[in-house]
């Protein structure tokens, strides 16, 4: 097995690819849309171990699983970007710094 | 329904009812109002007599017990009174029509001012019948809302954090004391107080258990230096507020160790008792010092309160019958007293809108009878014989010499101090030349004052003259409270009880010095 | 691979959902085709859908595990499906007047409100971690839209926004967890997933598992340090999505992280004990602290919830079947409380508009008795002051953490409720102590009732719906047990 | 190395540093193709793994949908870029830290993943290696997850409802093409004969 | 019946007096309390005589201690096993305690009639009076230790207000507070007597513990731990029932009381400043006399502190200035002399003295009265004089009275006044008992007869010789005593107590011109006073002190009676029994000198010693040493309490401060909430981290 593709190295990707989508969020500073997209992030490294479990469990929940997470994201992001939308046509900027009128 | 079963019940939910015809009362109708209220205080309290008349005092168990499942499975509905409780029904009861009088005049929110009583009524009646663990809490701390209301909404100038510093030291206390109930209720399965009496619960939970009451019973007391609240809240609550806070609610504290501290955690009692005396000593000590340089009237009683609540607690932890016995009526003395003097003070503040001492001086001249009042109760204040402050304080201090000796010795100081204040007191208020032109048109006692002053004058005399009525309710209870205190801590109840005298320990007489005493004793004056 | 899915008989433990998605659908169809103006004849329907399927509840009880072990009727979800349904019905009530004003008079407002309920309905009877997912996502994607529903409304779309992103991210460590304890236990159906717990023991990848997944629905219910959004959004989101967003959603959250815990986590209790614990006092701590610096009524609310949320949590630390019992108890009391004063805080408007800050209240008891007469109780509720209510709510609570022996957390929590007196007790002073500042408009007469039958539950409590209640929640909670 | 776990390699690395790119990139539409990448690539990972299904289904969805509309997004809000903040990293270090930790646990889980040999293959739905991967999908979606389905349909028309009333306006004052106006116009209404004199202008 | 009727008669008098008095009207007050009051005393003189002359007490059962009579009330305290009941005991001293306060009280109710004859609150007057009568009834009939607690404390009540009855004079309600205060003192060792004497007796009732005393005889005395020290149980027992006694009956360190005490009006002084509430403390160590008898610790104290107080009080007499302060020192310093006795175990003797001496005191006091109410409340000396040919009647009183104070009597004979035969009982007393401290008391005793009399001969003589001296008459002569600026006058404003300007007199300028014989009604209780002051010592000196048989039989056990002491005092040398006599006659003999012969002597006298006239003049200065080392210290221990506990420490620090802790802690949590997304999330991210690194590392798994 040690020169195949084992679980581990799934685990792997899909960890550096959550603490990658985790960073986004709070180090950028910058725009919303990015902070939308660390999330998008983090789904696809939960899909990750989805798919990489269900490989190596032999068993289809896993995928099922993923193919839920997909559709829901999908509707996840309309949403986000529905609500994004109407933000910017508020307040005419997405710049997370000013994302705070409330507080405290 | 017969008399038995349903009388505590109507006690207690009568003041309710009350309170919710008036609600349905118009605002403006206020002379309405205001019978309404007096006419179901008064009822309430003539039931209250019905049901001390119909109360067996040779009995020391629990009467008119009703206990049914009530709410899930831990609260039930069981009320019932003993000789210990059943006094504080009736003080409660009393005081009530008092408190409605006193507030005859008060002329903001109405309505909502005899609702608040109606339900502190309840909820103080409540306290003291029910037998559930979890109802007693649910009266006692229920008392914080109302008596919150009362100061805050119809307090002096500073209502607000008195009315906070009053609500947060009661209520910080009381919380812990909640948790020793659910760890009762763990221990012994039930929140009955009757099987709770009998449960003996281990004497290293005791020690929490007992500290954790004490955090709550000490600040409703107050024991020093738990009472920085009182003195506040009494300043700022409206006369019948202070009435009620000094005759009743400070009275849940002392009913709390009758009821659960000492019969409950008696091991634990014995422990702590040092260090209840010692508190109380210096509540005795420090608050009539205190007390001494007072410059306003309501603060100088309030803090007499604390000192008398330190020879309450001193009478109960001396676990004997005499200090329990005398913490019992110190308590409802002091109820009727402290009440009175709010009472007093409440005639003048109407009159003059200050409780600066040093607005007054001289009023026996324009108000003998008011003098003549606040002289009763200011004498009742220091423990004169005579008056009901008396037999209290003497019992608890006898009944504390048996145990402790310096005890007794500093709360003996007490005598001194309370003379004291509160004669400078009453030598600045009411003697002295009526020189301030402010109080030369200041008038007597009107016809409504003197109804609810002179049946407490009455009282107090009658109570100082012939204490039976009292001790008698509540010997049959509290010896038994001793025996089993005595059995737990392995002390000899006949000792505790004074059936036999404290063993001594005998010297052999020294040859010499005690020789001629012996000689004299030896032959006596027989005749 | 068949379903079990036969005849529609067979769904019986199924049918209120069924009946909730149907009525939806033919709601959102009236809501199309009659006029705009006419969108309150959707709440209305709504309402009476709601009612409708919450007596299908109460009165129609079948038990079992349908849809292949996806879904799960029991009675403690039934308990918990009552409150939701009334929570989402009640919110529903209280958005009806001055619904323009609030931006909620859109028919879509009532129906994604509907939908978020059927969400809820799933989440509170998921039996699988995808059934579970599926239905939280349900519930939180309606939610975020509710949020953001006042849409010309700057801070209502900031509410929306923070909502969403931060959901967004909660979501994703709650999927991170069910990954996990997908694959190391290779079920993602929670009875087979609590037997595979059993028979391989602990290991790090579960207990992170745990751990994510925990944290998901600790933002659910808003628990310290997943809270933040709460405040903010609580604010910034129209008065009656607030009141929504304060029951419903978090009596569901709250049903699926006990079922979780008890269920299927039972064999490794100690583990999830600590991190309730740990949600639980900073839940309690903070919310006492924070809410005490608050000026915005909507806010102090928010905090007031968090602070709630930890005390409901001391009961679910204890693991026991009274702990449970408590929380159910303590979230049934926490919906007719927050009814109660989200009725009072739409009823108090100025002609400026709704009552936004503390001090805006000054004085409303001399205006509008009534209305301050119930805030104050409820207030004194939410303290947990005997007689009234909020006070058995704590007292069950507690009482199962002290048969746990959790005394550090009980006095932390006691010591906590003091605190939090602090900020109930100034909504109290400001109405009855402070002298009036402003005129207050007339209360409309739905509101007076909600006020009127919670204010009269929360004082009665103990003669009324107490023991009902208590017994009920005992038999809920002996479902998991 | 054999081929599958050298392509594993290259697709893994690429998702990641295009994911890197992702949150770090400037231009926000570049974070978008980056996430594309990004999403291309995790299919690969997906197919690896063999579930083919799965792999399209993120192309074609994500990519060909969530990410557009993200592309969509960014273009139409079409942010003034020389006003965005350059990202400020005061909290940077102790993000890493936390970041950092997090990162460590996680390494931690696949690190010592251990698994029962008999759980394989044991699981609630062990995969059938006669069929295809999507037709196994397909066999169970509509029968055994049907709710989950039905479940994920309500999810979608909750995003399309939320989408409509969050951004839907109906804007007063915008000039329309109505072709049935245009159609219905008649002579009568719009053509006037004026007579005009000569020499004079109208 | 009659002994109900004894007891009750003045306490029906008094409230009526005091809750009708405004309705009924002023002079039937006094008709009634002071009918009863008559009553009352024929009635204790009825039940006294057959004691005195006949077989006994009438109806006294004797119960091998004591022929006794006893008639219960009422039940009254039952806890546990302390069954005290209400009972009125009369014995042969309470019957000689009924005579004397009876008869005193109904005599001062006469006088009080005239004396009080202008006051506006008379009806109050007379309803304090009863009041305090039946105080001192309840007391002297007590039956158990709570029952004399009570009448000992109604007693402090009367007292209190009847020398704050003129309320609108600061100095008046003053002295009321310090004396209920000071007495409260002595209260608070009676209280903790009363309490050993329950826990080494068993009993409060005096019967039980006269019983539970005997028996220490066979079982030995015991001891108990009381505060830190393990002590000899009836020595601390007597000792701290003792400082009641030193309280009530103002000896030394607890006499401050006294002289203050006469801001009340004077018959008050005389009824409970000479004749009754002052011997309530004699009256007790008598009563308890088998307890003391118990403790020779505690009787060597009685006798040095009544024989301190017999001579400072005497000293303190000399210089002042005041006519009724004169007097009360010399009350102070004639009890002295009864505790003298009863220390040394003549108890006898000491009860004997306090009969006696209440005829001739209240004579004295009476007839300052008179002379007061001759020279319109005037009360300084200094401003007296040559009085004598103005009001003959009272002069003769006040000589009869002063003759028996200073004991005039032939020793060895039966010729004497009251106070000799009483006085010159207790001073041999003092000399048998021997020993260091019996020489000492016997020395202070006849030096303080020596004061006695020179002060007592001081008073007669600038009041009634001389030439008259008061301001208008004189001019402003020199006055025979210095200081006198220093001193404040004690004016009674009678008939004008609503003002305190009592300045304006209409008669005040010429008072020695308006000076007039007090009415009848105010004479005849002098008259009878004075019969007792000649006679009570001669008639009743075989009862109390003559002969132990008939001692014994007199006081039929109601008091202990030590043969020895008795039989020892009689066959003291002759010049002991001879050493008053002559302390009395030098004493007269420098009061004529000083103040008829050579009047400038004092003043020279005081020119040359100031020291010693300002230590005497300011009482040795104990007002100012109790106000700086107990009450300033009490006051500033209560503000430092009060300023520094309650309000600083426990509300500004704890309490507040916890609260301020609130809002740091508030304002710290609320900046974390900042409204930014990022940090929102950082929060959620920390709190995950924290919780897996938690779950793990508390899970054991690392």
């Amino acid at each position: 097995m040690g020169l195949e593709i084992g679980l581990g190295h799934y685990l792997t990707v899909a960890a550096i690819l959550f603490t990658l989508g985790v960073f986004g969020i709070f180090i950028n500073r910058k725009n919303i849309i990015v902070i939308l997209m660390s999330v998008e992030l983090i789904l696809l490294a939960v899909n990750l171990n989805l798919v990489a479990f269900s490989a190596h469990l032999q068993d289809l929940q896993g995928q099922v699983f993923a193919m839920m997470i997909l559709t829901v994201a999908a509707a996840e992001a309309a949403i986000g970007l529905a609500i994004l939308v109407i933000f910017y046509r508020n307040r005419g900027s997405i710049a997370v710094e000013d994302v705070n009128m409330m507080k405290g | 329904m017969t008399f038995e079963n349903s009388i505590l019940t109507i006690l207690t939910w009568l003041p309710v009812l009350g309170a919710a015809i008036l609600m349905f009362t118009p605002k403006t109708a206020l002379s309405a109002i205001r019978w309404i209220s007096l006419a179901t205080t008064l009822v309430v309290f003539v039931l209250s007599l019905a049901l001390w008349q119909a109360f067996d005092a040779s009995s020391a168990g629990f009467q008119f017990v009703v206990n049914m499942p009530w709410i899930g499975d831990t609260i039930g509905y069981r009320v019932g009174v003993d000789g210990i409780s059943v006094l504080f029904v009736v003080l409660t009861a009393l005081l009530m029509p008092a408190a409605v009088l006193a507030s005859w005049d008060v002329d903001s929110r109405v309505k909502e001012y005899m609702i608040v009583f109606l339900v502190l009524e309840t909820l103080m009646i409540g306290v003291f019948t029910t037998l559930d663990l979890a109802m007693f809490y649910v009266f006692f701390e229920g008392t914080l809302l109302p008596m919150f209301l009362i100061i805050g909404i119809w307090g002096g100038s500073a209502r607000i954090q008195a009315s906070y510093k009053f609500f947060f030291y009661t209520f910080i206390g009381s919380v812990l004391m909640l948790l020793a109930m659910m760890g009762m209720y763990w221990d012994a399965g039930t929140t009955d107080i009757i099987r709770l009496l009998g449960h003996e619960f281990p004497v290293g939970m005791q020690t929490w258990l007992w500290l954790a009451f004490f955090a709550s019973l000490a600040v409703k007391m107050p024991m020093w230096p738990f009472h920085r609240w009182l003195p506040e809240a009494h300043v700022q609550a409206p006369t019948a507020g202070s009435v009620i806070l000094a005759a009743i609610l400070l009275k849940l504290g002392g009913y709390g160790f009758l009821r659960f501290s000492l019969p409950m955690f008696p091991e634990a009692s014995a422990q702590f008792a040092n260090f209840v005396f010692v508190l109380s000593v210096a509540a005795i000590i420090l608050t009539s010092l205190v007390a001494l340089v007072q410059t306003d009237i309501k603060k100088l009683i309030a803090y007499s309160s604390v000192a008398h609540m330190g020879f309450v607690t001193m009478g109960i932890f001396a676990g004997n019958a005499l200090g329990i016995q005398g913490a019992m009526f110190q308590m409802i003395s002091h109820g009727i007293v402290s009440g009175a003097l709010f009472l007093c003070v409440g005639v003048i503040y109407d009159r003059m809108h200050t409780r600066e001492i040093s607005a007054y001086g001289g009023l026996v001249e324009r108000m003998p009878q008011y003098a003549f009042a606040f002289m009763v109760f200011t004498m009742a204040n220091v423990g004169l014989p005579g008056t009901s402050g008396f037999v209290g304080e003497f019992l608890t201090m006898i009944g504390v010499f048996q145990v402790n000796t310096w005890v007794a010795f500093g709360a003996a100081f007490g005598v001194i101090f309370s003379a004291g204040y509160a004669l400078w007191l009453y030598r600045r208020v009411i003697f002295g030349a009526l020189t301030k032109d402010s109080l030369k048109g200041i008038l007597d006692l009107n016809l409504r004052e003197k109804v609810v002053l002179y049946p407490l004058i009455v009282l107090t005399v009658v109570f100082g003259f012939y204490p039976a009525p009292i001790l008698d309710t509540t010997a049959a209870a509290v010896d038994n409270l001793v025996a089993q205190y005595s059995a737990s801590i392995g002390a000899d109840p006949a000792v505790a009880l004074a059936d036999e005298r404290a063993p001594l320990e005998y010297v052999a007489p020294a040859e010499g010095a005690a020789q001629p005493a012996d000689d004299h004793a030896a032959e006596p004056a027989a005749h | 691979m068949n379903s079990d899915v036969t005849d529609f008989a067979s769904l019986a433990p199924a049918h209120p959902e069924v009946l909730m998605a149907l009525g939806v659908l033919v709601l959102l169809l009236v809501g199309v085709v009659i006029n705009k103006e006419r969108s309150a004849l959707v709440s209305w329907l709504s309402v009476g859908l709601l009612a409708a399927t919450g007596l299908l509840v109460m009165l129609q009880p079948a038990d079992g595990v349908v849809f292949n072990g996806l879904f799960i009727a029991d009675s403690f979800g039934r308990f918990m499906k009552v409150l939701v349904i009334g929570g989402a019905g009640l919110a529903l009530i209280l958005g009806m007047s001055n619904a323009e004003e609030n931006g909620v008079h859109k028919y879509e407002y009532s129906v994604l409100a509907l939908l978020a309920t059927l969400g809820m309905m799933v989440m509170v009877s998921a039996n699988d971690l995808m059934s579970l997912y599926v239905g939280l996502e349900l519930q939180s994607l309606s939610l975020y839209v509710m949020a953001a529903i006042k849409r010309d409304d700057a801070r209502a779309s900031e509410a929306g926004l923070k909502y969403f992103v931060l959901g967004a991210l909660s979501s994703g460590l709650l999927l991170y967890g069910a990954s996990l304890i997908y694959g190391f236990t290779g079920h993602t159906n929670l009875g087979e997933i609590v037997v595979a717990i059993a028979n391989e023991g602990r290991s790090i990848g579960l207990i992170f598992g745990v751990v994510f997944l925990l944290a998901g629905i600790a933002f659910k219910i808003s628990a310290v340090p997943f809270h933040m959004w709460t405040p903010d959004v609580y604010e910034g989101a129209p008065t009656p999505v607030t009141a929504f967003f304060a029951m419903a959603p978090k009596v569901a959250a709250m049903t699926l992280m006990i079922r979780l815990v008890m269920d299927t986590f039972a064999p490794i209790t100690s583990d999830w004990q600590q991190i309730v614990i740990f949600l639980s006092i900073a839940s309690m701590v903070l919310a006492a602290f924070a809410a005490i610096g608050q000026q915005s009524i909507k806010r102090l609310i928010a905090y007031s919830s968090i602070g709630h949320v930890g005390f409901a949590l001391v009961g679910l630390s204890s693991g026991t079947q009274v702990g449970v019992e408590g929380v159910a108890i303590y979230m049934a009391i926490y919906v007719g409380m927050t009814v109660a004063l989200f009725a009072c805080v739409l009823s108090l408007r100025t002609d400026k508009g709704y009552v936004e800050t503390i001090d805006d209240l000054a004085g409303a008891s001399k205006a509008r008795p009534f209305v301050a007469a119930v805030m104050a109780i409820v207030m004194f509720s939410l303290i947990g002051l005997p007689p009234l209510a909020g006070f058995f709510a704590k007292w069950q609570v507690f009482l199962a953490a002290i048969e746990a022996n959790l005394y550090v957390l009980s006095v932390i929590g006691m010591l906590a409720s003091a605190v939090s007196a602090f900020y109930y007790l100034r909504v109290v002073k400001v109405m009855y102590f402070d002298e009036p500042k402003a005129e207050f408009a007339a209360v409309p007469g739905e509101l007076n009732v909600l006020m009127a039958v919670f204010g009269f539950l929360i004082v009665t409590f103990y003669f009324t719906v107490g023991n009902p209640l208590a017994s009920w929640a005992h038999t809920a909670a002996g479902s998991l047990f | 190395m054999t081929l599958p776990l050298f392509f594993f390699y290259v697709f893994a690395a690429i998702t990641v540093a295009s994911a890197f790119m992702v949150i770090s990139a400037r231009n926000p539409v570049h974070a978008v193709l980056f996430l594309i990448l990004a999403f291309v690539n995790a299919a690969g990972l997906f197919m690896l793994a063999g579930a083919e299904f799965l792999a399209l289904l993120l192309i074609v969805v994500y990519v060909g949908a969530v990410a557009v509309l993200f592309l969509f997004v960014v273009m139409m809000i079409d942010v003034d870029f020389a006003e965005l903040k350059s990202g400020l990293l005061a909290y940077a270090p102790i993000g890493m830290v936390v970041g950092g930790i997090l990162f460590l646990e996680l390494l931690l889980v696949a690190g010592s993943f251990v698994i029962a040999p008999e759980v394989v293959g044991a699981g609630g739905l062990p995969i059938d290696v006669t069929m295809e991967n999507t037709r196994a999908l397909g066999q169970v979606l509509y029968t055994r997850y049907v709710f989950l389905f039905q479940g994920a349909a309500a999810v979608l028309l909750v995003a399309m409802i939320g989408a409509i009333v969050l951004t839907l306006r109906h804007r007063t004052g915008i000039k329309r093409q109505s072709t049935a106006a245009q159609l219905g116009r008649k002579p009568s209404e719009t053509v006037r004969n004026v007579k005009v004199k000569s020499g004079q202008g109208l | 019946m009659i002994i109900q009727a004894i007891v009750f008669l003045p306490l029906i008098g008094a409230l009526v007096a005091g809750l009708l008095g405004r309705s009924i009207g002023h002079r039937p007050s006094e008709f009634i309390t002071t009918g009863l009051l008559l009553i009352a005393a024929v009635l204790s003189w009825v039940v006294f005589i057959p004691v005195a002359f006949g077989d006994g007490l009438v109806g006294a059962v004797g119960d091998g201690h004591a022929a006794v009579l006893k008639v219960e009330v009422m039940r009254w305290i039952q806890v546990g096993d302390m069954d005290l009941r209400w009972i009125l005991r009369v014995d042969t001293l309470t019957a000689v305690m009924l005579v004397v306060v009876n008869t005193v009280s109904a005599l001062v109710h006469v006088y009080s009639i005239g004396y009080m004859e202008e006051d506006p609150h008379r009806s109050r007057f007379f309803a304090y009076l009863s009041l305090f009568t039946f105080a001192m009834l309840m007391l002297v009939t007590a039956d158990n230790f709570l029952q004399m607690f009570f009448g000992w404390e109604g007693v402090g009540l009367a007292s209190y207000l009847l020398i704050g009855f003129w309320y609108t004079r600061p100095s008046a309600t003053a002295a009321a507070m310090k004396a209920f205060i000071v007495n409260r003192v002595g209260d608070f060792g009676f209280a903790l007597g009363i309490f050993g004497a329950f826990m080494v007796l068993g009993h409060i009732d005096f019967d039980g513990a006269f019983h539970a005393a005997d028996e220490f005889a066979v079982t030995g005395l015991p001891v108990i731990q009381f505060l830190a020290w393990e002590l000899d149980a009836m020595t601390v027992v007597c000792l701290l029932l003792f400082m009641g006694a030193m309280g009530k009956s103002a000896q030394f360190l607890l006499h401050t009381w006294l002289p203050d005490a006469m801001e009340g009006p004077t018959p008050v002084s005389a009824l409970i400043h000479a004749a009754t509430m002052v011997t309530a403390g004699v009256f007790m160590v008598a009563r308890l006399s088998p307890l003391f008898e118990t403790s020779p610790v505690a009787l060597t104290v009685v006798i040095v502190i009544g024989a301190i107080t017999a001579f400072f009080a005497a000293t303190v007499g000399l210089v002042q200035n005041d006519i009724k302060r004169v007097i009360a020192y010399s009350t102070c310093s004639q009890l002295g002399y009864m505790f003298v006795a009863l220390g040394v175990g003549a108890y006898s003797a000491g009860i004997f003295h306090l009969f006696t001496h209440a005829f001739f005191k209240a004579l004295l006091f009476l007839g300052a009265g008179s002379v007061i109410h001759a020279m319109h409340h005037e009360q300084d000396m200094r401003n007296m004089g040559g009085l004598r040919k103005k009001i003959p009647i009272t002069y003769a009183m006040m000589m009869i009275g002063t003759l028996a104070l200073t004991g005039v009597g032939i020793p060895g004979t039966n010729f004497g006044f009251a106070g000799f035969f009483s006085k010159d009982a207790i001073i041999e007393s003092a000399y048998a008992y021997g020993g260091n401290v019996g020489s000492l008391a016997f020395w202070l005793l006849v030096v303080a007869a020596l004061f006695t009399s020179f002060y007592s001969w001081r008073l007669v003589h600038l009041t009634f010789h001389g030439s008259p001296r008061d301001p208008q008459h004189h001019g402003e002569g020199p006055h025979p005593d210095p200081a006198h600026a220093a001193l404040e006058s004690h004016d009674e404003p009678i008939n004008d107590s609503n003002a305190d300007d009592h300045g304006d007199h209409g008669h005040h300028g010429s008072a020695y011109d308006h000076a007039h014989e007090s009415p009848n009604v105010m004479l005849v209780p002098l008259y009878v006073l004075a019969v007792g002051a000649v006679l009570a010592g001669v008639v009743f000196y075989g009862m109390f002190f003559h002969d132990v048989e008939h001692i014994e039989h007199f006081f039929a056990g109601s008091i202990y009676v030590d043969h020895q002491i008795i039989e020892d005092a009689h066959h003291v040398p002759t010049w002991v029994k001879w050493s008053a006599t002559i302390a009395m006659i030098i004493g007269f003999a420098s009061a004529w000198y000083m103040y008829i012969r050579r009047p400038d002597v004092p003043g020279r006298l005081a020119a040359s010693n100031p020291g010693l006239y300002q230590f005497l003049l300011n009482k040795w200065y104990f007002d100012e040493l109790y106000n700086t080392i107990f009450v300033k210290p009490a006051l500033w221990i209560g503000n430092a309490v009060w300023k520094g506990f309650d309000d600083w420490l426990v509300d500004g620090k704890i309490a507040e401060g916890l609260g301020r802790r609130v809002q740091n802690v508030t304002s710290w949590v609320v900046k974390l909430q900042s409204g930014y997304l990022y940090h929102y999330a950082f929060a959620m991210l920390i709190g995950i981290a924290a919780l897996l690194t938690w779950a793990i590392a508390a899970g054991g798994l690392i």
